[in-house]
């Protein structure tokens, strides 16, 4: 693994950081005492190595190149009798990471010489169910007995053949035929709404029977039976017989069918 | 597991040393017959723990020393758990480990799982409730839904209904009201805590064409 | 300490006979409190026995005859099994049962064994079991390497990781965490069981593998 081989392919390392510490555990010493400088070197030659088989290179790889090389030369600044104080701590910083990655593989390493579960020592393949289960209670409270009776109820209702609710619909010739028989008895004026059917209890079947009776009282005033009078608008609507009546005689005719 | 107390005692027993059972039963053959046997032994029982299902002498030999018979192994092993708080058993298919019945009661939690009362039952009760006394008939026709002789039976099971004498109509059919048993499961002190009907179905009866 | 050896021959002992096993070590207190050790045993082994996870002292405890010690039982059955095809082990906060590893192979000429974890995925799990709860983010960081997506849920899928949360930072990143059933993997009592970080760095390239 080490020697030639590292440095033909990067491929068998999982990033620099991988790398990295390969070369460094090859200088057999405690990580956190290794040689960043001879470090630089190898993994720049490795890097090296696989470009000269041309093989890919990813940018990680190379930007690692990089920043190690500035550190190196950072480290080795001739001129100055110590080296950069950043510089150290970047290299600390490295030796750090590279300690702790090592530790995370040797951990991962104890862990997979254990014996594990399922492959060197195994637990019973049939465990027992050690519950029993007893179904004897009831979930039910108030509220959902509640519930139910209404969900019932409604269920039952919705579930009736449907039979449109029947309309008593005040037809205009059924007002006419009313507005001609009572208009006969009534002296004075009357309002429109007292001509109409008892027992509409719904509004709907006020409102059409105040129109078709307003229709009717109106056919009966262009007839000239019949006189109308409104004081104000949405008003009351007051009518009366007319004074002469030219087709009073022909309403009434018609009265006994009406009957 | 089995401990050993049928055998003699053990000659030379260190705990973690001897593969083979000190006290295996007399087998025929060598002393290497009787190593294999004692081996086969102890992996017939560490097989049947860990397999997932019931382990058939003939799973079992793949994993024997050539040479032991399962079958023997098998009985052997069985003869050993007599009485132990595990024994081994043939069940459908092959030889599995169980407790012993009567460890059960000790082991077992009781859980209790309170069923949730189906929603015909529970349909059922309320209209009892309500309509008491009421024969079969007359809870379908305000349910508008026909009732299975099941549902009352497991109301009748449960405690919360009992008859409540017959209606004086041709087939005399019974009629239903709820128990104590009833009032006490839903916390009514009486039937007259129960809500008004209208209360409940008030909206649904405004909507009904009038009779 | 050996199984049968401390005690006196049993003085009836048929296989089949006694549910008080009569090897049973000494035990302070009267006939009575060693009957019902003795019966603490019995369901000591049938309950771990039969249990799908290791079995704590306390839920032991609710099994047992009273005034008879969880702990002692289960210290008495430990000792008891050693050696045997099936020993106790304590893991993951409990007691259960287990095969002795020197039956791996036979076993698994029959049952079937799972793939090894791959290099990555168990670099990951030692980095989540040390440094959990973790990001994703900062096992990357930690590997200098981009993690898989499908490594992650190999971990998941197995039931060795579990999500701890989130981190309150940007993106809400998930937490890491290990899970009892790590611990059961590997046959740790509690992740204390892991070596410290220290030793790990002392200890010399034992048998690493490498890649």
């Amino acid at each position: 693994m080490r020697g030639e081989s590292l440095h033909l392919s990067l491929a068998g390392f999982e990033g620099p950081l991988d790398l990295l510490l390969e070369l460094a555990r090859a200088q057999k010493v405690d990580i956190r005492r290794i040689s960043i400088l001879a470090l630089v070197d190898q993994y720049v030659a490795a890097l090296e190595g696989a470009r000269r088989l041309r093989l890919e290179v990813a940018a990680e790889w190379l930007v690692m190149a990089a920043w190690l090389t500035w550190l190196k030369s950072r480290l080795l600044l001739p001129e100055q009798a110590e080296p950069e104080e950043e510089a150290l701590q970047a290299a600390e910083r490295l030796t750090e990471k590279l300690a702790e990655l090592d530790a995370m593989r040797r951990a991962a390493a104890w862990l997979a010489a254990r014996a594990q579960l399922g492959r060197e020592i195994f637990a019973r393949g049939q465990p027992e169910a050690l519950q029993l289960i007893d179904r004897s209670g009831i979930v039910a409270d108030l509220p959902a007995l509640l519930r139910a009776y209404a969900a019932a109820r409604r269920r039952a209702l919705a579930a009736r053949p449907y039979r449109p609710k029947p309309r008593r619909l005040w037809s205009v010739a059924e007002a006419l035929q009313q507005l001609r028989r009572l208009i006969g008895t009534t002296p004075g004026w009357v309002v429109l709404q007292s001509f109409l059917p008892e027992g509409l209890a719904d509004g709907l079947e006020r409102r059409a029977a105040l129109a078709s009776g307003l229709v009717a009282a109106l056919e009966e005033a262009r007839s000239g039976a019949l006189e109308l009078r409104q004081d104000a608008p949405f008003g009351p609507l007051w009518l009366r017989r007319a004074a002469s009546e030219p087709r009073a005689a022909e309403s009434k005719e018609s009265l006994p069918d009406a009957a | 597991m089995p401990r050993d107390a049928d055998g003699a005692p053990p000659p030379a027993a260190g705990p973690a040393a001897s593969p083979a059972s000190p006290d295996m039963p007399i087998h025929p053959g060598a002393e290497d017959g009787e190593a294999a046997f004692a081996l086969g032994l102890r992996i017939a029982e560490a097989l049947i723990f860990a397999s997932d299902r019931p382990v058939t002498p003939q799973r079992l030999a793949a994993a024997l020393p050539p040479g032991v018979d399962a079958r023997a192994v098998l009985t052997a092993l069985q003869a050993r758990m007599v009485g132990r708080p595990v024994e081994l058993v043939e069940v459908a298919g092959g030889f599995a480990f169980r407790t012993a019945p009567d460890l059960a009661p000790a082991i077992t939690r009781v859980v209790e799982v309170p069923r949730r009362l189906p929603r015909a039952a529970l349909e059922t009760l309320a209209i009892i409730a309500y309509h008491q006394p009421i024969t079969r008939a007359g809870i379908e026709e305000i349910r508008g839904a026909s009732l299975a002789q099941a549902t009352l039976d497991s109301l009748l099971e449960l405690g919360l209904i009992a008859p409540r004498g017959r209606m004086e109509v041709p087939g005399r059919p019974t009629l239903w009201g709820t128990t104590p048993r009833f009032l006490e499961h839903f916390g009514l002190r009486s039937l007259a805590d129960l809500p008004r009907r209208e209360e409940l179905v008030a909206e649904e009866e405004a909507a009904l064409p009038l009779p």
